[in-house]
């Protein structure tokens, strides 16, 4: 046979990530996770903010993760596809009206149901334009979320104005029961254990005690079914047969068709559990809430987006986006002070970067960093609050950073975007 | 014998005992506006290697295509084994034991081996994917046919000629028993086209059959069992490779006679254009793609580099053009170091440049011609006056060019995307002539395009250089590089290995060279 | 004849979108048991009085004016393959900054209007070159950074707005900025109605929609006649050919997000300099996102986005008269949904009937002869070329076969 | 579908006799059927109509708030006087409508009419701050941790209006009382008032920290509020309307404690009075305080009977002026 010479290219890699991601790839994520919580304990135990990681900050961050990883994992399916979903959050809000309009009525479980099906009708649309009629995905995605804000005005106009369940053109009644949540017993609930280590404030000790708490505290059963859902979403795939089939449709649609692969029913599949799980990030947030409220996703699904592309299109990595997302956005409405904190973490990691690229004899980028990292301590030592306008914006900027400063090996499945007609390729 | 003129005749001329594994009977298939095949006849025995030739359009790939079930036909029958058959896609197709290579890969890049294989027939146990049952069942392909195919490398990592196997390998996973080749060896150099034969014969010993399609008629002749050719849509007739001469051939294919690449006198000039210095491109990981090359290109001199793709030649040229950084050594343009000039420097400094990869590189598909006429040229007449874009200057020159050059096409308002490729490629080359560049780098100027395109585009070369233009050709046709060039450097894992006399050396040779079979010791 | 001809096709777009939004839309409304008749009669409605006519034209032009800008803001980067959602935040923290800064200074009419606008636009293309800039040199997505720096933007001007730039007094119910002196104003362009005689409106009719149009112009020609723009568009076609033209393809990101970012910069203007005079906590939002739909419905060509600015504002227009004729708000929310999705799915039916027909005219010209086969092209009369009226020049086709 | 609602007034055939009373009313965003402030003035409206007859013509205004002036004038058009504008938004543009249309008199909720001096304009203004001073004396009154919460929507000094006077309240009963406040949205973003969720958060995290009672002036996000309450067993305090009554689940009025009242409808109803009396005086601003029972808090639920007589207290000294409430944190 002949030899052929083309050796794996692979991107290259910042400082940062190469210095951390040294090894196998699993050692090198427990290495990161590992390292990033003693530093986070640390800078808890110099600034004293336990909101830092109180079992309160984590489960809030949970709380405001999930509805974003439902859309991120929503867009995962249908990008995997091929099909680009910028329609997500229409889907969501879709997704929250048909949460309340089933909740109020037959309880959570239909709510769950109502709230997936109206999402994943807000797919199949999008799936009719991009897919049979070979719309351009961002003009229908566009078109999706101005057409859900209507649909969703005009539904609650019919069914809720002078509903004696309640409710209103804004609001549905409230759901007739809630859904169930869950506490570890013993660990954080009756003798709470956690809770116990978690109060003492010892370094590393109670921070491992306080978001493990915060993670088995009053879990609600979609929190549970979201998180589920990540691996669940890897495994279906990466590891079976209808995964390859649904991927192959995103990298390369003419060689999966001409495999016999039906293409335009996997794109319309994807694109239809793309919009039940975004669907279902809205039941969550009506299950939050109690009821439904128009313009309650806020804008969550371009969040979810945003996540999607920051995990590199993969479960785990979108997971950890909504994560990191959904982190910095509790800390913020946790506690204004314990953003400031966020600074000496910047500094620290920033001083290391300077270290690193002193060390490759990169002067110009070690001073760069080295006084960024100066500039940063300086801003933990003498800031006490941020102003309020200053702090909302925290888990914008701290994505944004993160994505910054790790490099980019991006790669969004080949031919997304891309409309796909049989033969013409 | 070649028939030409009539359909073949349905007897068994030459000892016909095999009974027919394909039939194709009254074929026709429109597309909007244009009758892709017209009634055409196709006749396949049981295990034999059945050749399809025909110009660029003829039809070829779209009549396979409707014997994979990729489209129907508009009218017409498919027999297999004597039994009509109806594909509603190609998985009907596979079921009834066709495999089709197409004639681009169709891979997915980001998936392995493997992945690509089993994609649409995957082994499962329970839910889940078989990857090692998938590996076993490719390990046994693979060993069967010595495709040395590796299930899990990423095929984005592999060469061409893997990927030729990979595609062969999807093929014989689904348990094929009539295969088709849709121009696999245009990509391929020699060495590599003759596994690809000896494959084709373990294949014909174990009672496949082959449909293979190819433009280089000499292969055709030499592996097929029968040909049928087809023009303008409809089948000429059918032709015996044993007693059929390659020049009839093409004559039946195109009523012209079979061009050849050979260069006249030289006109090589002791200016320089072209100097290159212990030029080294790195990737990302600081391996080296190309390594330490110097060579130098006078004008009205051809200098031919050979090479197994993948070798760095694609890496060079871009490096010449200044699409990728140099991490040592430099570039002289006529006597200025160009090394770190940007690439629109180097197109205004007189580098003309036709790209590889036409599609990605040379053309923007979804734009008129008279605007593909301006790309690259973007700084100069007649395209351009000052900043801003002279409209009928670039309709006219495109125009111009159009006549010239011979490029068939309504009119400079058309889609690039309509043309085909042998039209855009002639489009391309008379847009960089018209620049009159001092040095030309021309990489692969005719692949995929049919012979009578070919012949032109020899001729627009061997004109050019013989008004003073260097070039640096890089290609994988050894007829092409041989005949043209007037030096033959052969490059191998970045390096220049060897520089060969191409009066002197056969494709035989050259091909040795290219794979390191040969040493460089008694190179000329 | 022959321009004739070329446009056939690209009138057909637009006009096969229209018949088939109001048809797709009606369905929808039947569906949802209104009378489209009735809402369609509403919507044209304009008014009994001359003065009436004239404030909803006017009503319309003011709205359409920052669609228009959002729109082509969005469509330059577009033009390019670059997603700019971040017009939003953009023109949101230009707007804030131009109100604080031509708040704080005093100078001569035309000069004090230029300052403002030309701060703006500087504004935003800075932050729209954060987006370009981390794309270039860390790779990161133009989605992702633009979307969070929506967020920032919002964050920063909130925070600028009640520090450092509040200039409503203690307790106002509205915080805002302190208000522009008049020679920061933009007059209106109501003479106009006057020299046309006609009935002169209530409605102040923006001052800047001479310069949208003249934006729109320059636009325009930036991209579809200079190099420049060939260089965006190439890029935007095909990033690799661009690249191997000797596009700097780098750079034309950076260039490009700040001449998007630029025009973003806009978007606020005609309300800050014709009506508020200040930049407010309730100065209008939601702008850069339509500005993504106006873009795409006008594919991204500066004449298109006109007519889709014009359309969304007739749209918005009707929201008022409908609801006084009884119709709920929300189905105008739903037709501007459903014609958005009705004239995209139509462009792309018009774009593949052009197509065929494109493919039509090509196959006139034959599958091309062989080489040799001098002449032999398939015979037709060059008429049959014609009658299919394909949009093709027949002419050509003689000069090719011979 | 709003024919019914606005042709259900007293007096059926609009226009047949020219002296017929038909009011025009322009929503803030959000629009009638919020369960609150726009509802509470249609009731009003309602009200007002079945006493003086007439009819009402209500219209929302379009998601970006771009077309309120466009509401306003074609109400004016269209003949409808008086003409109501729900919200402080409007405050900005009916400057110029209140001018364009001399003949028809104007009211505007939540925002001053004095700053525009027009004399066909009232300023309907309530008193937030002395209401939500009532509602940090029950708060502290109640509390049994010596914490309690305050969750405001966006950071607007509206909302701020009604922080100062709960915290003012709630200090004035117990000078050592920890108020935790928090906004949900900083000015200028308007997601504040619409995201349950993240009102839950916040006012999770205030019950995590030992508060047992948070009032929230969040608009849709209280619920959020009502949520995290009925999680940790805590109160909340509704606001606007009476909130024990507007929420439908039984789980959520067992902790709303009480609300601050904010009587839209009075004001609306008592305006549109005047003005069938011809005593409009126009330019002036009317506030709604304690003393005018514009402002209050809500009984309902009876959880703060046991504490009637010292807020009543407390409530008389605001009128008397004996307290001074701040407007501003
Ligand atoms: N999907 C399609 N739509 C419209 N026309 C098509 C399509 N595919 C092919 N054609 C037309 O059919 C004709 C035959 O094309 P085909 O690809 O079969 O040629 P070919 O013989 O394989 O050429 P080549 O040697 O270049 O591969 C072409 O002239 C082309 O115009
Ligand atoms: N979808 C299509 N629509 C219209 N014409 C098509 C389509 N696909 C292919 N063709 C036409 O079919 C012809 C040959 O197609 P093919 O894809 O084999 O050519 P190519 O790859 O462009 O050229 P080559 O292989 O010779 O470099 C061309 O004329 C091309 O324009
Ligand atoms: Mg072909
Ligand atoms: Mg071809």
């Amino acid at each position: 046979m002949s030899t052929v010479t083309t050796a794996p290219q692979r991107a290259g890699r910042g400082p940062v990530t190469e210095l951390l991601l040294g090894g196998g790839r699993a050692r090198r994520i427990t290495w990161l996770v590992v390292a990033a919580f003693v530093l986070v304990s640390a800078v808890r135990v110099i600034s004293g903010e336990q909101a830092l990681t109180s079992s309160s900050t984590i489960s809030a961050a949970l709380l405001l993760a999930v509805p974003i990883g439902l859309a991120a994992l929503g867009g995962l399916f249908s990008e995997r596809a091929g099909v680009v979903n910028i329609g997500l959050d229409g889907m969501m809000t879709l997704g929250t009206w048909g949460a309340g309009f089933a909740g109020y009525q037959w309880g959570w479980s239909a709510a769950l149901l109502g709230g997936v099906l109206f999402g994943a009708l807000g797919g199949l649309l999008h799936a009719l334009a991009t897919v049979t009629f070979g719309v351009d995905h961002v003009v229908s995605g566009v078109a999706i979320n101005i057409l859900a804000a209507g649909v969703v005005r005009f539904l609650s106009e019919l069914f809720y104005t002078d509903n004696p369940a309640g409710g209103g053109v804004t609001q549905s009644p409230s759901l007739s029961s809630d859904p169930p949540d869950f506490s570890v017993p013993v660990l954080s609930s009756g003798p709470d254990l956690l809770g116990h280590l978690e109060r003492l404030n010892w370094f590393l000790v109670s921070d491992v005690a306080g978001v493990l708490r915060g993670l088995t505290s009053g879990v609600g059963l979609l929190t549970l079914l979201a998180v589920l859902l990540v691996p669940a979403s890897y495994l279906l795939l990466w590891r079976t047969a209808f995964g390859l089939r649904l991927r192959s449709c995103g990298e390369n649609p003419a060689a999966a068709d001409s495999l016999g692969v039906p293409v335009y029913r996997l794109k319309y599949i994807a694109v239809l559990i793309s919009g039940a799980l975004a669907g279902m990030g809205g039941v969550f947030l009506v299950f939050i809430a109690g009821i439904y409220r128009e313009g309650q996703t806020n804008g969550r699904g371009f969040i979810g987006l945003a996540a999607l592309i920051f995990g590199n299109w993969r479960p785990g990595g979108l997971a950890a986006g909504a994560g990191l997302f959904g982190y910095a956005d509790a800390l913020q409405l946790r506690s204004r002070s314990a953003v400031v904190a966020l600074f000496l973490l910047l500094a620290v990691l920033l001083a290391g970067v300077a270290v690193w690229q002193a060390v490759h004899r990169r002067a110009v980028r070690a001073v760069i960093a080295g006084a960024v990292a100066v500039g940063s301590l300086v801003a933990f030592l003498s800031i006490d609050e941020l102003a309020p306008g200053l702090v909302s914006f925290t888990p914008h900027l701290t994505t944004l950073l993160v994505l910054s400063l790790a490099s980019q090996r991006l790669r969004p499945p080949k031919a997304v975007g891309l409309v796909y007609r049989r033969g013409e390729n | 014998m070649a028939t030409a003129g009539e359909p073949p005749s349905s007897g068994g001329a030459d000892g016909g005992a095999a009974p027919l594994a394909v039939e194709l009977r009254g074929i026709t298939k429109r597309f909007p506006g244009v009758v892709a095949n017209k009634d055409i006849e196709l006749r396949v025995r049981r295990g034999e290697v059945h050749a399809i030739v025909g110009e660029n359009g003829a039809g070829k790939s779209t009549l396979m295509k409707t014997l994979y079930g990729m489209h129907r036909p508009d009218e017409g029958q498919i027999l297999l084994h004597g039994r009509e058959a109806h594909f509603r896609s190609p998985a009907d197709a596979i079921t009834a034991g066709i495999g089709m290579v197409h004639q681009h890969f169709m891979l997915a890049d980001n998936f392995t081996v493997l992945e690509n294989i089993v994609l649409g027939s995957e082994p499962t146990r329970g839910a889940r994917l078989d990857r090692d049952e998938a590996r076993r069942r490719i390990r046994e392909i693979s060993d069967a046919y010595s495709l040395g195919l590796d299930p899990d490398a990423m095929v984005e990592d592999l060469g061409v000629g893997d990927r030729q196997r990979v595609e062969i390998a999807k093929v014989l996973y689904r348990g094929a028993t009539t295969l088709i080749l849709d121009e696999p060896t245009a990509v391929l150099v020699p060495q590599e086209v003759d596994e690809l034969f000896g494959n084709l014969a373990e294949l014909k010993r174990e009672g496949l059959t082959v449909i293979f399609i190819s433009h280089k008629l000499d292969e055709v002749r030499k592996v097929a069992d029968s040909i049928t050719v087809i023009r303008r849509g409809t089948t000429v007739g059918t032709a015996d490779p044993r007693t059929t001469t390659t020049r009839q051939l093409a004559e039946m294919m195109v009523g012209s006679e079979l061009p050849s690449p050979e260069t006249r006198t030289s006109t090589v000039r002791p200016t320089p254009v072209l100097q290159l210095r212990e030029g080294t491109v790195t990737n990302v990981d600081g391996r080296a793609l190309v390594d330490g090359v110097s060579l130098t290109v006078r004008e009205g001199e051809v200098v031919g580099i050979a090479g197994v793709e993948g070798n760095g030649q694609a890496e060079l040229i871009e490096a010449i053009m200044g699409l990728r950084p140099l991490s040592a050594g430099s570039i002289g343009l006529g006597g200025e170091d160009i090394s770190h000039w940007s690439t629109r420097a180097r197109r205004d400094g007189g580098i003309g440049f036709i790209p590889e990869d036409r599609h990605r590189q040379g053309m923007l598909l979804d734009a008129a011609l008279w605007e593909n006429r301006i790309l690259g040229h973007q700084t100069r007449p007649p395209a351009v006056k000052g900043p801003f874009i002279d409209r009928k200057g670039a309709r006219d020159d495109t125009a111009r060019i159009m006549r010239e050059y011979d490029v068939r096409a309504p009119g400079p308002d058309t889609l690039a995307v309509a043309l085909s490729g042998g039209n855009q490629q002639k489009l391309i080359i008379g847009r960089e002539m018209s620049a009159s560049p001092r040095l030309l780098l021309a990489a692969h100027p005719t692949r995929g395009v049919d012979i009578g395109a070919q012949a032109v585009i020899w001729e627009l070369l061997k004109d050019a250089r013989a008004e003073g233009m260097g070039i640096l050709l890089v290609s994988a046709d050894l007829d092409e590089l041989i005949g043209l060039s007037d030096t033959l450097h052969v490059m191998l894992r970045g390096r220049l290995v060897a520089t060969l006399d191409p009066s002197a050396v056969t494709p035989e040779e050259l091909g040795g060279h290219m794979t390191g079979a040969r040493t460089t010791a008694g190179a000329a | 004849m022959s321009a004739l001809r070329r446009l056939g096709p690209t009138l057909l777009a637009p006009v096969l979108a229209v018949v088939a939004a109001i048809i797709i839309s009606g369905l929808v409304m039947a569906a949802l048991q209104v009378n489209p008749f009735d809402v369609y009669a509403v919507m044209v409605d304009f008014g009994d009085t001359p003065a009436q006519q004239m404030t909803a034209i006017v009503v319309i032009l003011n709205r359409a004016v920052p669609l228009f800008l959002a729109g082509l803001a969005v469509a330059v980067a577009f033009r390019m393959g670059l997603f700019n959602i971040g017009v939003e935040g953009q023109y949101r923290l230009a707007t804030i900054m131009a109100a604080a800064i031509g708040a704080a200074v005093a100078l001569p009419g035309p000069l004090h209007v230029l300052l403002i606008v030309v701060v703006a636009m500087a504004v935003a293309a800075i932050w729209a070159g954060i987006v370009a800039v981390l794309k270039v040199t860390r790779g990161v997505s133009e989605v992702i950074s633009s979307i969070m720096l929506n967020f920032i933007a919002l964050g920063i001007a909130s925070y600028l707005l009640t520090g450092p730039f509040r200039g409503s007094p203690e307790g106002a119910s509205i915080i805002s900025t302190a208000e522009i002196a008049e020679s920061g104003w933009m007059p209106s362009l109501n003479w106009v109605f006057d020299a046309l005689g006609l009935a002169n409106p209530p409605r102040q009719l923006s001052g800047f929609l001479l310069v949208a149009i003249v934006v729109g112009i320059v636009i325009s020609v930036l991209l579809d006649r200079t190099r420049f723009g060939f260089d965006l568009k190439a890029t935007g076609l095909s990033p690799s050919a661009a690249r191997a033209s000797g596009v700097d393809s780098r750079g034309m990101v950076i260039k490009t997000m700040l001449i998007s970012g630029a025009v973003a910069g806009l978007i606020g203007m005609p309300d800050l300099l014709g009506s508020t005079h200040s930049y407010t906590t309730d100065f209008t939002a939601g702008l850069g996102f339509l500005g993504i739909a106006v873009a795409l419905l006008g594919r991204n060509n500066p004449v298109g986005i006109a007519f889709a600015a014009l359309l969304f504002a007739f749209l918005d227009r009707a929201l008022v008269p409908l609801q006084i004729a009884d119709y709920p708000a929300s189905v105008v929310t739903i037709i501007q949904g459903t014609i958005v999705l009705a004239v995209v799915i139509s462009n792309e039916v018009a774009r593949r009937i052009a197509l065929r027909s494109a493919e039509r005219g090509m196959a006139q010209n034959g599958p091309p002869p062989a080489v040799g086969d001098g002449g032999s092209g398939p015979a037709q009369p060059a008429g049959a070329g014609r009658a299919t009226g394909a949009g093709q020049h027949t002419d050509e086709r003689q000069e090719a076969g011979a | 579908a709003s024919d019914e609602d606005s042709g259900g007034s007293a007096n059926g055939g609009g226009g047949d006799s020219g002296g017929d009373l038909r009011i025009g009313l322009a929503f803030d965003t959000g629009g009638r059927g919020d369960r609150s402030f726009n509802d509470s003035a249609v009731a009003g409206l309602e009200a007002a109509v079945e006493e003086h007859g007439g009819e009402f013509r209500d219209l929302s205004p379009s998601a970006d708030g771009s077309n309120r002036v466009d509401l306003l004038t074609q109400l004016a058009d269209e003949g409808y006087n008086p003409v109501i504008a729900v919200g402080f938004a409007y405050g900005e543009v009916i400057g110029d409508v209140v001018e364009q249309y001399p003949d028809t008199t104007f009211a505007i909720i939540d925002s001053s009419a004095e700053e525009v001096g027009a004399d066909n304009l009232t300023g309907l203004l309530f008193a937030e701050h002395e209401g939500s001073f009532l509602a940090g004396v029950a708060a502290a009154l109640k509390s049994e941790t010596g914490h309690v919460g305050f969750v405001g929507g966006v950071e607007t000094p509206l909302i701020q209006k009604f922080e100062a006077g709960y915290v003012a309240g709630a200090q004035a009963v117990n000078p050592d009382i920890v108020v935790d406040t928090q906004y949900i949205s900083p000015a200028g973003d308007f997601s504040g008032f619409n995201d349950p969720a993240r009102g839950q958060i916040v006012a999770q995290g205030m019950y995590d920290a030992g508060a047992d009672i948070v009032y929230h002036a969040a608009g849709g996000s209280g619920v959020g509020v009502f949520q995290a309450a009925a999680a940790s067993g805590g109160r909340a305090i509704g606001v606007d309307s009476d909130q024990y009554q507007t929420v439908d689940d039984p789980a959520l009025q067992a902790v709303i404690m009480t609300s601050m009242l904010k009587r839209v409808d009075n004001a609306v109803e008592a305006f549109i009075g005047e003005f069938v009396d011809g005593n409009v005086s126009g330019g002036t601003d009317e506030v709604y305080d304690l003393s005018s029972e514009g402002v209050g808090l809500a009984t309902s639920g009876g959880f703060i009977d046991d504490i009637q007589g010292e807020i009543d207290d407390y409530r008389q000294q605001i009128i008397d002026g004996e307290i001074e409430v701040a407007t501003t944190p």
